[in-house]
């Protein structure tokens, strides 16, 4: 079985960097759920350590000189009435010297870094858990991001959710122009392009929530074109993925169990039935699809399966509070100018809320 | 002054007032001026930019500018530093002192030198005059294919950015062929190559760079340009085909030869400033010279370190790491040589050295992170992070601006023929060392951290705001800073002492002759028979400081004679791009009237241009 | 105005040289041209297939053989100052450089990432 | 910007001061300028290479490319070299005559190949490629557009010469104002005979 990180304390480079560094941190609490420093996973962990690697020869390196430099500093100081010093023009010994110890010191640096350019590569062809990879296709959107799971057969945007020791083999392309996925604990960053696939993968080691963000600029909002990765224990990612099946509009699959559709709209919550039919009144399904079996791709919003119970809204930005879903409703260009949420006819509170109450159903 | 009367440039030519003179002058000295004060003032606006992003980001969740403007300001940013302030602010050290250094009257083409300065002057302008439109270019300052292609720019943003930086690699071309030319052609009797003053050297080494990378970026500006107006779609994937990667092979090809053109001449000025504070020859002169051309050399042999995140596959990033390991060699020699010169010195703690002193202790920083980022899979975690805005502006402010810095300390003596204040000058350089350090330092951690770049704005809750805050705070230090230069400068500038011919007791020719220097610079021309050329005479004639040069008449010298053409030819120029802008967005003939007129006014002025005589004599 | 400076006296090629020149060079696009004509035209083997297996190649090789003749003899730099020939030596160093560089990370880019396996 | 701009500093110009490296800056310069031109073709060239086969919307090489028209435009191009240099030979001899006919020639080749574009181009709009057909017809004008304009201000540089050596400003001491223009054109030449077979015979050629 492959090595599986454990994370190491997120304060171990910073003693390296000096008191600077450390004052600073003190006024800089934690945590730091973004960090590169604290890898979650083996990707991120073979990272981690070919770039400590650096980090410690770079450190000598910088108090050698840094030191030889105040040194002369304090030692050769002058008077404008001295004497010329003695005039040296040079020494080829010297010269030489100083050619070699760097090219050593690099030729350190250059053997892990190109061994682990290699090893993160290609994706292992199995994972820790004794299955075969995940696939994910991830695709890039001004400004939120699309998951899809060909061999589930589900799509989701904006929470990626994966097993714990399972490897993730991530296939990514943009709808749009170029972005970056960068999900910081678990991997480097890797462009999503419009006309060419990308790949990635990493195998998580722990469970939990972690934020990702996209990492090359998109336009407008690439500030906020962020979301989570979800790493779920095997059985809760078995839970979620039947959810997401069954949570499939009858449209699609004709079966489904969880989802308010199931319910004839006589026998509904009124307010639910009334969101429902806003739902395509107001438009809404012209961009967004309630169902994770959704067949039609390429859409313009994000799928909003489970929209009711994800973390975020607006591309990882925003709490999901009816509050915030309100907000992002009624006033979209308010809430995050120039997405292409637009165009919607006027909504008001009283809808607004009807439309959270059926979105919250979506489980 | 005595001998002010004889100053025949007022006695004998006809009389023009001072703005012709100013317009029409081919003068080296007074072109390493306009460059100097424009750019400078560029450097303010960019400066000021910087500031509104440090306010911004100051804390989480600001709203201080919108998500649109926040793109302009810092795409505006970093093109107004590195080609409207970086770029012009070396090239008025090229223009006032690569003549004098090497014992020359002007640069070997006076007129296409003017060319040069209003072609940029014009260009700056033209980019900047977006922000008054409000539609100030907003792709960031490497423009990235396709989300500067009129589907995801619609507006007239990017063009501004495309065409502008047309314009300003005309002037950077003409300038690239004029020096690289007055270096080779124009040395006084002896200067042989290897006695050439360092500066002298990463003059040469940049107008190299400058030569063979800027082709490349206006012929992606070309097509960037025919993508946007002229329907094509080299870099848009959808319409047929296009690679985005193509943009941005293209672009790197340029932009890593850029950044060793914004540092060279950095290289150079800390290279002169040494030897004469520390009262000893640069130590390893050959040296630093093979390094300084082998650093040139790599530098077009690794742009693919920008794109490790592209997913180029192994081999190539691999190659591309190893490439960009090897420049730390060379690099690693300047250091340690200027160490070298250090050492056993008398090191005369004036403002310029200590300037110099803090380019090499801030250089060796950014360095090393540039070394961590060529590690391609740890790049993967710092590229497009705040690590990498760490990286750059440790080698271009601490390195670049802490170097072009010391060289305005250093020259201003000679340019202007006063010597500014050591203590406020002493002041400026705290000020900027420790606002630096609280700006760009945090950005490190707050890079690996995980804060991307280009973010307008961020949530609490990562841990990124005390160092924000930190950053900010630092980004006012260093506003402080500056305010303290410029308060030296007006302080100065009439009631600071007069500079002698050889403040400093300068080891080149320029500190040879009057400050500031008189219109023919040499009245005789020097003959040298060895490195540090004053320093040898000096020696020769027993003394410390030469006896202060006599003001001549420069009777029967013969210079360039003022011309217009530069200028109208720089209109042209602009004319023509200004109408690939305007009338961008029709079909058919690509050129609309304006750009024909731009055409023919450019053409017109040079035809008129190579038929005016080109000297006169300073009297008859 | 004197604009000729110090001539430095090189010997020159005569005008019966660039006679020769020029045919060489005619010749030698006559050459590229039917190397085309039969390479195109050729079947599956013998003398034409050879040709047409290794028609980039040849090609390649004709026009550099082309222009280091117009480079050295109608351009001088056989004669002239060495610096000139320094000059642009490198920079045709460069500019080859950069386009081999280029054509092949677009060639080979993916086939090289691929090639490492398990990508399925 | 060519070297008919490149003017003359007046410490250069005069015989008590030799130029460092004993030739005359304006030829150092256009030499210096000719180095930078290889990376703007370098890069012109890349481009095409990479898009010559992206012509799946409408014509590609094999539907429009005509050899022997082009075969014609480089074989005049090549000897429009020979031509120049034979006045350039000329003017160093003092023989006004041979200096204006065998210019007088160059200029005419400028012109013919200059003409066979233009006639070129027309029939391949003709034929439905048009400037943004494709990828393949993008790059193809844009490296050839790129190149006739070279030569197009080599041709109007060598016919202000014209004019001048007509009117006998071009004595054997002035011969270095014609021997700059013929290194701009030969360097024009150059470049067709890497493009010649690079965009045209290749492209044929490939699948
Ligand atoms: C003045 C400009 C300048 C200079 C001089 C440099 C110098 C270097 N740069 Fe930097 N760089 C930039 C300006 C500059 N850079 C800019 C503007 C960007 C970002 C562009 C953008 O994305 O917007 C960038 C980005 C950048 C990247 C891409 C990061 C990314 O976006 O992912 C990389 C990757 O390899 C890199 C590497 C280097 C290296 C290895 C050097 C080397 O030349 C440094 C060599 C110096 C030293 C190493 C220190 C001294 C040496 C010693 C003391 C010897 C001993 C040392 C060792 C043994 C290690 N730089
Ligand atoms: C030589 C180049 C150069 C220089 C000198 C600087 C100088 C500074 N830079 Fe910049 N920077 C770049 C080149 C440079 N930068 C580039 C290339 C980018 C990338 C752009 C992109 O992503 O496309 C960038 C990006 C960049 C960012 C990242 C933006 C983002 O990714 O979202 C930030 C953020 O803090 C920043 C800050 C600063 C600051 C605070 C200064 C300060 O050092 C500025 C100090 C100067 C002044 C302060 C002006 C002078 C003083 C006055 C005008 C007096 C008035 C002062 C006050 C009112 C206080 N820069
Ligand atoms: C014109 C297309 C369009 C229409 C119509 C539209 N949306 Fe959206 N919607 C989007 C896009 C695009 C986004 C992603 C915006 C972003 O974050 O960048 C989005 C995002 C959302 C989100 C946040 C999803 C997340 O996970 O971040 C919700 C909730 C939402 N829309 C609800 C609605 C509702 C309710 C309606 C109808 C009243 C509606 N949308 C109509 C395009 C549309
Ligand atoms: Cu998507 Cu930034
Ligand atoms: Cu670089």
């Amino acid at each position: 079985m492959r090595y599986l990180h454990v994370p190491r304390p997120w304060y171990r480079p910073v003693g390296l960097l000096g008191a600077l560094a450390a004052v600073l941190v003190a006024g800089c609490s934690g945590p730091y759920p973004q960090s590169t420093l604290e890898p979650r996973g083996d990707f991120a962990a073979m990272v981690d350590s070919v770039f400590m690697t650096t980090v410690y020869l770079a450190a000598v390196v910088f108090v050698l000189v840094e030191g030889a430099l105040l040194f002369v500093l304090f030692k050769f100081r002058g008077k404008p009435s001295d004497a010329d010093p003695k005039q040296i023009h040079g020494s080829t010994v010297v010269e030489i010297i100083w050619t070699i110890i760097p090219a050593v010191v690099l030729a350190v640096v250059a053997v892990p870094t190109v061994r682990t350019i290699f090893a993160t590569a290609a994706v292992p062809a199995t994972s820790p858990d004794g299955q075969p990879p995940l696939k994910v296709e991830v695709v890039g959107h001004q400004w939120f991001w699309e998951f899809r799971y060909p061999d589930l057969g589900i799509t989701t945007a904006n929470e990626l959710h994966v097993p714990i020791h399972r490897t993730v083999d991530l296939r990514m392309k943009s709808a749009d122009v170029i972005h970056a996925f960068w999900v910081p604990q678990f991997a480097g960053k890797r462009d999503v392009f419009p006309n060419r696939e990308t790949r990635l993968w990493f195998t998580a080691a722990v469970t939990g929530e972690f934020p990702g963000a996209c990492a090359e600029f998109c336009g407008t909002e690439h500030a906020r074109m962020d979301f989570y990765l979800m790493v779920d224990s095997a059985a809760a990612f078995t839970a979620w993925v039947d959810r997401r099946h069954a949570d499939s509009t009858m449209m699609y699959t004709g079966a489904p169990k969880h989802a308010a559709d199931s319910v004839p709209l006589a026998s509904m919550d009124p307010k639910v039935a009334r969101g429902k039919q806003l739902f395509t009144t107001k438009t809404c399904v012209v961009c967004h699809s309630l169902s994770a079996m959704n067949p039609f791709k390429d859409q313009i919003g994000p799928n909003l399966s489970g929209i009711g119970t994800r973390k975020m809204i607006g591309a990882g930005w925003l709490p999901n509070t009816d509050e915030n879903l309100r907000e992002w409703i009624e006033h979209t260009q308010k809430v995050k100018p120039d997405v292409l949420m637009k165009g919607l006819p006027p909504i008001s509170d009283d809808e607004a809320a009807a439309l959270i109450a059926y979105l919250r159903t979506m489980r | 002054m005595a001998t002010a009367a004889l100053d025949p440039a007022h006695a004998t030519s006809p009389k023009r007032s001072v703005l012709v003179d100013w317009l029409t002058t081919v003068d080296h000295k007074k072109i390493g001026i306009l460059y100097g004060a424009s750019a400078f003032i560029f450097f303010l606006i960019g400066g000021l930019e910087a500031e509104v992003i440090r306010l911004q980001l100051m804390k989480p969740d600001t709203h201080l500018v919108s998500p649109e403007f926040y793109n302009q300001l810092f795409t505006m940013h970093g093109t107004t530093m590195i080609f409207l302030a970086v770029m012009p602010i070396s090239a008025m050290f090229f223009n006032f002192f690569v003549p004098l250094l090497i014992g020359a009257r002007d640069v070997a083409f006076p007129r296409l030198n003017a060319m040069s300065f209003w072609v940029f002057l014009l260009g700056g302008l033209f980019i900047n005059a977006s922000l008054l439109m409000n539609a100030a270019p907003n792709g960031g300052w490497f423009g990235y294919a396709p989300l500067s292609s009129r589907q995801y720019s619609p507006g007239v943003n990017m063009d501004f950015w495309a065409l502008g930086l047309q314009i300003l690699g005309i002037a950077s071309l003409a300038a690239g062929v004029n020096f690289f030319t007055t270096i080779l052609n124009m040395r006084a009797p002896g200067m042989t190559l290897m006695r050439m003053p360092m500066f002298v050297w990463s003059v040469l080494v940049t107008q190299v760079l400058v030569l063979l990378s800027f082709p490349v970026i206006t012929i992606a500006l070309v097509m960037l340009t025919a993508d946007r107006n002229f329907h094509a779609s080299f870099f848009s994937y959808n319409v047929a085909g296009g690679d985005p990667m193509l943009w941005q092979h293209l672009f790197w090809v340029f932009g890593h030869p850029e950044v060793y053109i914004l540092i060279m001449p950095a290289f150079g000025i800390v290279s002169e400033i040494l030897p004469v504070f520390s009262r000893k020859p640069l130590f390893g002169y050959s040296a630093m010279v093979f390094s300084m051309a082998f650093i040139a050399f790599l530098g077009f042999g690794v742009w693919s370190h920008h794109m490790f995140a592209t997913g180029m596959g192994p081999l190539a990033d691999s190659f591309f790491s190893l490439m960009t390991m090897l420049i730390a060699i060379p690099t690693g020699v300047k250091i340690f040589n200027w160490i070298g010169t250090l050492w056993g010195g008398s090191l005369q703690f004036k403002t310029p050295l200590y300037f110099a002193l803090g380019f090499i202790a801030m250089f060796i920083m950014g360095g090393l992170s540039g070394v961590m980022h060529a590690v391609a899979p740890a790049d993967l975690q710092q590229t497009d992070s705040y690590f990498v805005v760490a990286h750059f502006h440790y080698v271009l402010f601490g390195g670049s601006i802490f170097s072009l810095t010391a060289g305005a300390y250093y020259w201003w003596p000679k340019m202007f023929g006063r010597m500014l204040d050591e203590g406020l000058g002493k002041v400026h350089f705290w000020l900027m060392l420790i606002g630096f350090n609280l700006t760009f330092f945090p950005m490190h951690f707050v890079g690996l951290l995980g804060m991307p770049r280009r973010i307008y704005t961020y949530p609490s809750g990562l841990g990124f705001d005390g160092y924000n805050m930190a950053s900010t705070i630092g980004a006012l230090t260093l506003g402080v800073g500056f305010l303290v230069f410029i308060y030296n400068v007006i302080r100065t500038w009439r009631t600071g002492a007069h500079a002698p011919a050889d403040p400093w007791g300068g080891a080149t020719l320029e500190w040879a002759i009057p400050s500031p220097p008189q219109e023919w610079n040499f009245a005789v021309e020097p003959t040298v028979t060895e490195k540090d050329a004053l320093w040898a005479m000096k020696r020769a004639a027993g003394v410390k400081v030469l006896p202060e040069p006599p003001l001549v008449s420069g009777k029967g010298i013969h210079l360039p004679s003022p011309s217009w053409w530069p200028l109208f030819t720089s209109f042209g120029i602009l004319i023509f791009m200004v109408g690939i802008m305007v009338k961008g967005e029709t079909h058919g003939f690509p050129f609309g009237p304006i750009s024909v007129f731009g055409v023919l006014l450019t053409a017109f002025s040079i035809f008129k241009w190579s038929y005016q005589p080109v000297d006169h004599p300073t009297s008859h | 105005m004197s604009t000729q400076s110090v001539a430095h006296d090189q010997p020159h090629a005569s005008g019966g040289k660039y006679v020769q020149i020029a045919v060489i060079l005619f010749v030698l696009t006559a050459l590229e041209v039917a190397l085309f004509e039969v390479s195109h035209e050729a079947g599956p083997t013998g003398f034409g297939a050879l040709l047409a297996s290794h028609f980039v190649v040849i090609l390649l090789a004709l026009s550099a053989l082309k222009f280091w003749f117009v480079a050295m003899f109608y351009m001088h730099l056989k004669f002239d100052l060495k610096v000139l020939r320094y000059v642009f030596a490198s920079s045709l160093l460069i500019a080859v450089v950069v386009i081999s560089a280029l054509f092949v990370l677009f060639t080979y880019n993916r086939t090289l990432w691929w090639a490492t396996g398990v990508w399925k | 910007m060519t070297a008919a701009v490149l003017d003359h500093d007046s410490a250069d110009a005069h015989e008590e001061h030799p130029t460092s490296l004993r030739i005359d800056s304006r030829k150092l310069a256009i030499w210096t300028f000719i180095g930078s031109e290889c990376l703007f073709f370098a890069a012109l060239i890349t481009t095409f290479v990479i898009y010559r086969n992206s012509h799946a919307t409408g014509p590609g090489p094999k539907d429009v490319f005509e050899v022997p028209l082009v075969t014609a435009g480089t074989a005049v191009l090549l000897f429009s070299s020979f031509f120049v240099v034979m006045a350039l030979n000329g003017a160093q001899e003092g023989n006004r005559k041979k200096l204006l006919l065998w210019l007088s020639l160059t200029v005419l080749c400028g012109c013919f190949f200059v003409g066979m574009q233009v006639y070129e181009f027309t029939g391949f709009m003709h034929k439905g490629m048009g400037y943004s057909t494709n990828l393949f017809a993008t790059s193809f004008f844009t490296l050839t557009g790129f190149h006739g304009t070279h030569v197009a201000i080599g041709t109007l540089w060598l016919g202000t010469l014209l004019k001048d050596a007509y009117k006998g400003r071009i004595p054997p001491n002035k011969a270095l104002n014609l021997e700059i223009a013929a290194l701009y054109w030969h360097f024009v030449d150059v470049v067709w005979i890497i493009i010649f077979p690079v965009v045209y015979l290749m492209s044929l050629f490939a699948k």
